[in-house]
């Protein structure tokens, strides 16, 4: 199994289950495990600089929402799943329970905030 | 899934040898009650919540007539304040989580599968599990009548006063463990029956072809997916404060006990909606068959659902207008709820534009129905005055709620069941229900429950406040109680008229010899008309393929040559004969019962002690694998008989 | 229809129930509350009374099943044949030794910790399950392979988790021992270190073709590090942050870092 | 793989159910139906530790305020160096221990990366290293929560109780419900260990492989989470 026939039968077929040849290969695997500790080692030196307020807030949100997805999408295989006929249903499912917890949390956060 | 497939049958009949990974074997041939205690069968396992639901509406109901026996004179002292308590507690939590919920789910069971052409759900195991453990729930919180009080901080036990401190009886504790296990099966079921509507669909069932019914119970399973945890969430707090000393609604420690309110009507809200919405689906099945149209613009029903399903999220702070959430929540909470009255209002639109120019037949069914329309319309009326904050402000805690919720629940969501009993009862059954009963039990019910109800609108405006145990001659509240009190027997004598008429209309039947009512009494529309009345075991002989919306009334009449509409077949020419040889169906299992008695266990182990948690979690665990290994006696069960209910491997 | 396999287990079951209420009674409960289970008034000993409640309870349970489960089950034929055929001989087993270990354990128990009380209890109580069912499933039919599945597919439910746990629990405790055992840093670095030896090692032997034994050997190698460890750490107690006494530590450390270089350079 | 015979592939359904035929063997999207499933429970787990965490922050703040405005309620519940620390930084950060808990990061951090080789081998049918890359998860699993047990002993000795005040209850929560995920999880890899090692985990059932990956790297995932929002930002 080759990368050529990885493409071409991605779309032929859509048996998600045993369908491997769409998941990533162990090259792809081992990169995103480097660059996830690396993104990790940033984190934790970022949180000793001393920053404080959004400078210090921001950049760590958006590490931790960029490895979130890194994780959703090639360890959990969403960003290939999805990418097979229907397969954005996983997607979907699961996206809108995460849009929908942190715009419901957010909400209650603030709600305490302007609370009399 | 399996893509390696193994013969299903040999010519012979026998199976190929196969080794199971190990555990029992499967209950075979079961008959009787064993038979209804391991059954994977969608049809048993919605009649199952059926009659649990009715069990517990019977609960329910007594408690109901008690507080308004209480209720019906001044300074009456048949129930203690604290039993008084203890029972309108119990009455909310009864109605709201055994009664309607599970009514809901029961037609949901019954007929998803058949609407959508499928032979099952996708995971019957944990179908019947969902049942169990919502039954071995409910059973556990109605346990606490005997073990030292209900509940008795209202159905939503407000923090602090759940705690420890303020609440030291374990009513609440049974509460709250009860709704915890019963939580668990409407979270398992949401996971069963949403895969099964996306994943089971017959052939050329698209999702736009799907029955409006469907469709609104896969919406209200979406809300069920994601409200649950929330409450779950908020009942883990409440058992860690309660039960090992946590102090997340401690105020002396700074603790804010409105996170409770939030996450309660995070839950509480989306709550509402799913409550109402399968008997929208219901009577938005109901009014096309009857009034001989199609549903008013189908896509807009749709539409509206998951509109409502959507907003139903953005709303829930309209419950805390006056715990001091500050003014900018009001404001933007106060506007979302107006707007969520837009796609409720497009429904009631729709069945009225149904019904315009249909000829209508005016069954007990379609009275029902219009029952819904007219009675949930005045509640959705009296619910946009909660909207406007300043109005909410005046009516909150007093009759006027009390009587808005009870007008979009009873007059909503059970007038709703009651259309989908009398409806599908031949169906489920074999039978149809007297129609002169049926009628008698429809007027009865919007008597009774207009005289209950209507009143407790004046009372809330005088000022009646609710959760009150009495009050003084003095008051002004003598009249309008009395009434509502008579309104209440009026309302429980004629809903018991349904048994009544259960019964009645099964001797008629039996003693007629039973005849077969046909597959198609009603000349309706969907698909699951195509089939005997009572649906046979198997559901389908051949799985359907679906080419229009309402396919079966598409197959019955077509246009003639000169566009007028003509009946080409009857339902009973075009159905299937109910031969299921060759069909292969998934074998029943003991586990599912054993798993959900488990819970309990530990439940009361909780309460009572830890010590007894120890043989509940064993129980849990090896019924959990139990379940896991058990081998599937039936090679079909392969393909859509287990779950990843987390621990579970496919036992092939 | 109550073959005697789930005899023995309804007879199991009222015996500790009745030895619950006779336990309960005897060390001070009332009558009422003994039979209410604990509801109305006292008990006696909660312990020893909820554990014979318990254990009565799950009898009964098993006996259930087996009525339900495992005795519609017998084949008829090799039913009969048991008769004809000698009793293969059992395969070697452990467990009257571990039940010998538990009795230990329970009389240590008495006289120095209730922990081992308790573990001496846990561990007899697994080998009387794991006997009577041998036991049972021995004279099911005359067929010991057959006999050897009935065993697999009563107990398969019970070891799996239970083998599970222990194994979780074992290295969860031995090598928080160890952490606990030493100062933060030296914590963070075992910690670390230790992982990476896990992940590095498996990278290693997914590449290689590293043969059975040595890869068995590693695995006991770690299995014996973390217990040894463990046992060690909790033998030294927890680390005082506060005083300057590293000498347990870094004794825990040396002998942690010795054991397993060898390992990985032997990979 | 080479195990998906020509006429499957030709068979599934790629719009709603058009060629669907017959029962369960092929489904409506023409994806699995556990798959589905799980990704639904997962989607519910997302709102389970959303009220979770929202719970810690809420109950953090006003643990916060509290302790800086002196309420005797509160600081009686915690030892004199903790409440001063607190008061010193403005944050409960001089509580934690980042390096070990960065150290715990890393570790199931590669927990997630083995569990992925390991559906990759079963894939590939390659048993030994399906059992190898189980065994490595799981353990490195144990040592994440070691490291957890360590932790809460840690915060334990510090004076930090569950019972005491809102922080205790909420970070104890929070963490600890992780840590039960994360147990589950192991209990589960062990399982299909034991499966493993018996024969019964083939290539037939990679998908249930695939479904407890799922799991973990969810587990995983929320971990990314708590440590930023609860370790990292004060």
């Amino acid at each position: 199994m080759t990368d050529s026939i990885t493409l071409d039968s991605t779309d032929t077929h859509g048996h998600s289950d045993h369908d491997d040849h769409a998941h990533p290969t162990e090259k792809q695997y081992w990169i995103v495990f480097v660059i996830l500790a690396v993104i990790t080692a940033v984190e934790i030196a970022w949180s000793y600089m001393g920053l404080e307020g959004p400078a210090l807030v921001v950049p760590l949100i958006i590490m931790m929402v960029v490895k979130f997805l890194m994780i959703a999408g090639v360890f959990m295989h969403l960003s290939f799943d999805s990418k097979m006929p229907n397969g954005r249903t996983f997607y979907l499912c699961f996206g809108a329970a995460m849009v929908l917890a942190i715009l419901v949390f957010l909400v209650v956060l603030a709600a305490f905030e302007f609370q009399i | 899934m399996a893509v390696i497939e193994e013969p299903l049958a040999l010519p012979s009949g026998t199976t190929k040898a196969r080794r199971p990974l190990g555990a029992f074997s499967r209950p075979r041939n079961a008959t009787g009650l064993v038979d209804w205690l391991t059954t994977v069968d969608h049809k048993k396992i919605g009649i199952m919540y059926g009659m649990a639901a009715m069990f517990f509406f019977i609960i329910g109901g007594v408690a109901a007539l008690l507080i308004r026996l209480q209720l019906a004179a001044p300074n009456s002292t048949i129930l203690s304040a604290d039993t008084y308590n203890r029972v309108f507690t119990m009455h909310g939590t009864i109605m709201v989580f055994l009664v309607v919920m599970p009514i809901g789910a029961a037609f949901a069971n019954y007929l998803l599968p058949l609407q959508i052409g499928a032979r099952d759900v996708a995971f019957p195991r944990i179908n019947a599990f969902s049942f169990w453990v919502f039954l071995a729930g409910g059973l556990m919180l109605n346990s606490s009548w005997f073990l030292g009080g209900g509940a008795n901080g209202g159905w939503f036990n407000y923090a602090p006063n759940n705690g420890a401190a303020f609440s030291p009886s374990t009513g609440i504790d049974f509460w709250n463990l009860g709704l915890f296990i019963a939580g668990i099966g409407s979270l398992s079921g949401a996971v069963n029956l949403i895969t099964t509507v996306l994943n089971m669909r017959a052939p050329g069932m698209t999702l736009m072809r799907m029955p409006v019914f469907v469709w609104m119970t896969l919406v209200t399973q979406f809300l069920l997916l994601f409200a649950i945890p929330v409450l779950t969430a908020a009942q883990l707090l409440l058992l860690l404060d309660r039960q090992f000393g946590a102090n997340f609604f401690n105020v002396t420690q700074g603790a804010d006990p409105l996170l409770w309110q939030h996450l309660f009507w995070i839950f509480g809200h989306p709550e509402v909606y799913l409550m109402i919405l399968p008997a929208f689906g219901i009577v938005s099945e109901v009014i096309p068959t009857f009034s001989r149209k199609p549903i008013f613009g189908y896509p807009f029903m749709v539409f509206s659902g998951i509109a409502i399903g959507f907003m139903g999220w953005g709303v829930w702070a309209h419950h805390m207008f006056v715990s001091g959430i500050g003014p900018l929540s009001v404001t933007a909470f106060s506007v979302a709820t107006m707007f969520i009255a837009v796609p409720t209002g497009v429904k009631i639109l729709n069945w009225l534009a149904t019904m315009w120019g249909g000829k209508l037949i005016l069954n007990t069914a379609m009275l029902f129905s219009i029952g819904l329309v007219t009675q949930f319309t005045i509640g959705g009326l009296s619910g946009v005055t909660h909207a406007v904050a300043p109005s909410d402000t005046q009516q909150t805690d007093t009759y006027y709620i009390v009587a808005h919720f009870h007008y979009v629940l009873f007059g909503g969501a059970l007038f709703g069941f009651f259309a989908g009993l009398y409806f599908w009862w031949p169906k489920i059954f074999g039978y149809k229900l007297n129609e002169k009963i049926g009628k008698w039990n429809f007027w009865g019910m919007v008597l009774g429950f207009n005289l209950t109800f209507g009143p407790m609108h004046i009372l809330g405006l005088q000022g009646m406040a609710r959760r009150m145990q009495t009050y003084d001659v003095s008051m002004g509240f003598n009249l309008w109680n009395l009434v509502s009190t008579i309104g209440s027997f009026i309302l429980g004598v004629t809903t018991l008229l349904l048994f009544v008429n259960a019964w009645k209309s099964y001797s008629e039947w039996k003693a007629a010899g039973r005849p077969n009512v046909g597959a198609d009494p009603w000349d309706a529309r969907t698909i699951e008309w195509s089939i005997q009345s009572p649906a046979p075991e198997h559901n389908f002989d051949v799985t359907p393929t679906v080419s229009d919306l309402d396919d079966f009334w598409h197959q019955k009449y077509a246009e003639d040559d000169e566009g007028k509409l003509r009946q080409v077949a009857t339902g009973d020419e075009l159905a299937q004969p109910g031969n299921g040889e060759g069909v292969h169906l998934p074998a029943p299992s003991y586990w599912p019962i054993v798993l959900a008695f488990s819970l309990p266990i530990v439940g009361y182990g909780l309460i009572y002690s830890l010590w007894f948690c120890i043989p509940g979690t064993l129980l849990t665990i090896i019924s959990i694998y139990g379940w896991a290994l058990e081998p599937a006696d039936d090679l079909d069960i392969d393909d859509h008989g287990h779950g990843p209910d987390q621990e579970m491997e496919p036992a092939v | 229809m109550f073959a005697w396999g789930s005899k023995y287990f309804f007879a199991l079951s009222i015996t500790a129930l009745l030895g619950a209420m006779i336990y309960g009674i005897a060390s001070g409960g009332d009558i009422v509350g003994v039979i209410s289970s604990g509801y109305k008034g006292g008990v006696g000993d909660h312990f020893g009374y909820a554990l014979l409640l318990g254990a009565g309870l799950l009898s009964a349970c098993l006996g259930l099943l087996n009525v339900l489960v495992r005795e519609a089950d017998i084949d008829p034929d090799n039913e009969t044949s048991t008769a004809l055929t000698i009793a293969p001989p059992r395969d070697p087993s452990f467990w009257g030794v571990l039940g010998a270990f538990g009795v230990a354990c329970m009389a240590l128990g008495l006289s120095i910790s209730s922990a081992f009380l308790y573990l001496g209890i846990a561990v007899i109580a697994v080998v009387a399950l794991e006997w009577l069912v041998l036991a049972w499933s021995d004279r099911a039919t005359g067929d010991a392979d057959s006999n050897r599945i009935i065993r697999n597919r009563l107990l398969g439910p019970f070891e799996v988790p239970m083998f599970s746990m222990l194994a979780i629990a074992a290295g969860v405790v031995g090598a928080s021992r160890v952490l606990l055992a030493v100062s933060h840093t030296a914590a963070t670095v075992i910690a670390s270190l230790f992982a990476a030896l896990i992940f590095f090692a498996a990278v290693f032997i997914a590449k290689s073709n590293a043969s059975r034994s040595v890869v068995a050997g590693f695995v006991s190698i770690m299995a014996i590090a973390v217990l040894g460890g463990g046992i060690a750490g909790a033998v030294a107690g927890e680390y005082e942050h506060h005083e300057e006494d590293g000498h347990a530590e870094s004794g825990d450390k040396e002998a942690e870092s010795s054991t397993e270089e060898p390992v990985s350079e032997e990979n | 793989m080479t195990a998906i015979p020509v006429e499957d592939a030709v068979e599934v359904a790629d719009d709603h159910g058009s060629d669907h035929h017959d029962d369960g063997h092929h489904t409506s999207l023409g994806l699995s139906n556990m798959k589905l499933a799980m990704w639904l429970f997962l989607g519910s787990e997302c709102l389970l530790f959303g009220a979770l965490i929202s719970t810690y922050l809420l109950s953090k703040a006003r643990f916060l305020t509290e302790v800086l405005a002196g309420n005797p309620e509160v600081l009686g519940t915690l030892p004199a160096n903790l409440i001063e620390e607190f008061q010193a930084e403005g944050s409960v950060e001089p509580l934690f221990d980042i390096p070990f808990t960065s150290a715990s990061s890393f570790i199931l951090l590669m927990s997630s990366v083995t569990m992925v080789f390991a559906h990759q081998a079963i894939s590939k049918n390659d048993q030994r290293n399906t059992r190898l890359w189980l065994a490595t998860t799981a353990a490195l699993g144990s040592v994440f929560i070691a490291g957890q047990v360590y932790e809460f002993t840690t915060f334990y000795n510090e004076g930090l109780r569950f019972d005491g005040n809102l922080l205790g209850s909420a970070l104890y929560t929070l963490t600890g419900f992780h840590g039960v995920h994360v147990t589950v999880g192991i209990i589960m890899l062990l399982s299909l260990l034991v499966l493993a090692f018996r024969g019964k985990l083939n290539q037939d059932r990679a998908e249930t492989l695939e479904l407890v990956g799922l799991y973990w790297h969810f587990v995983d995932v929320v971990w990314v989470l708590i440590f930023t929002i609860v370790y990292l930002i004060p």
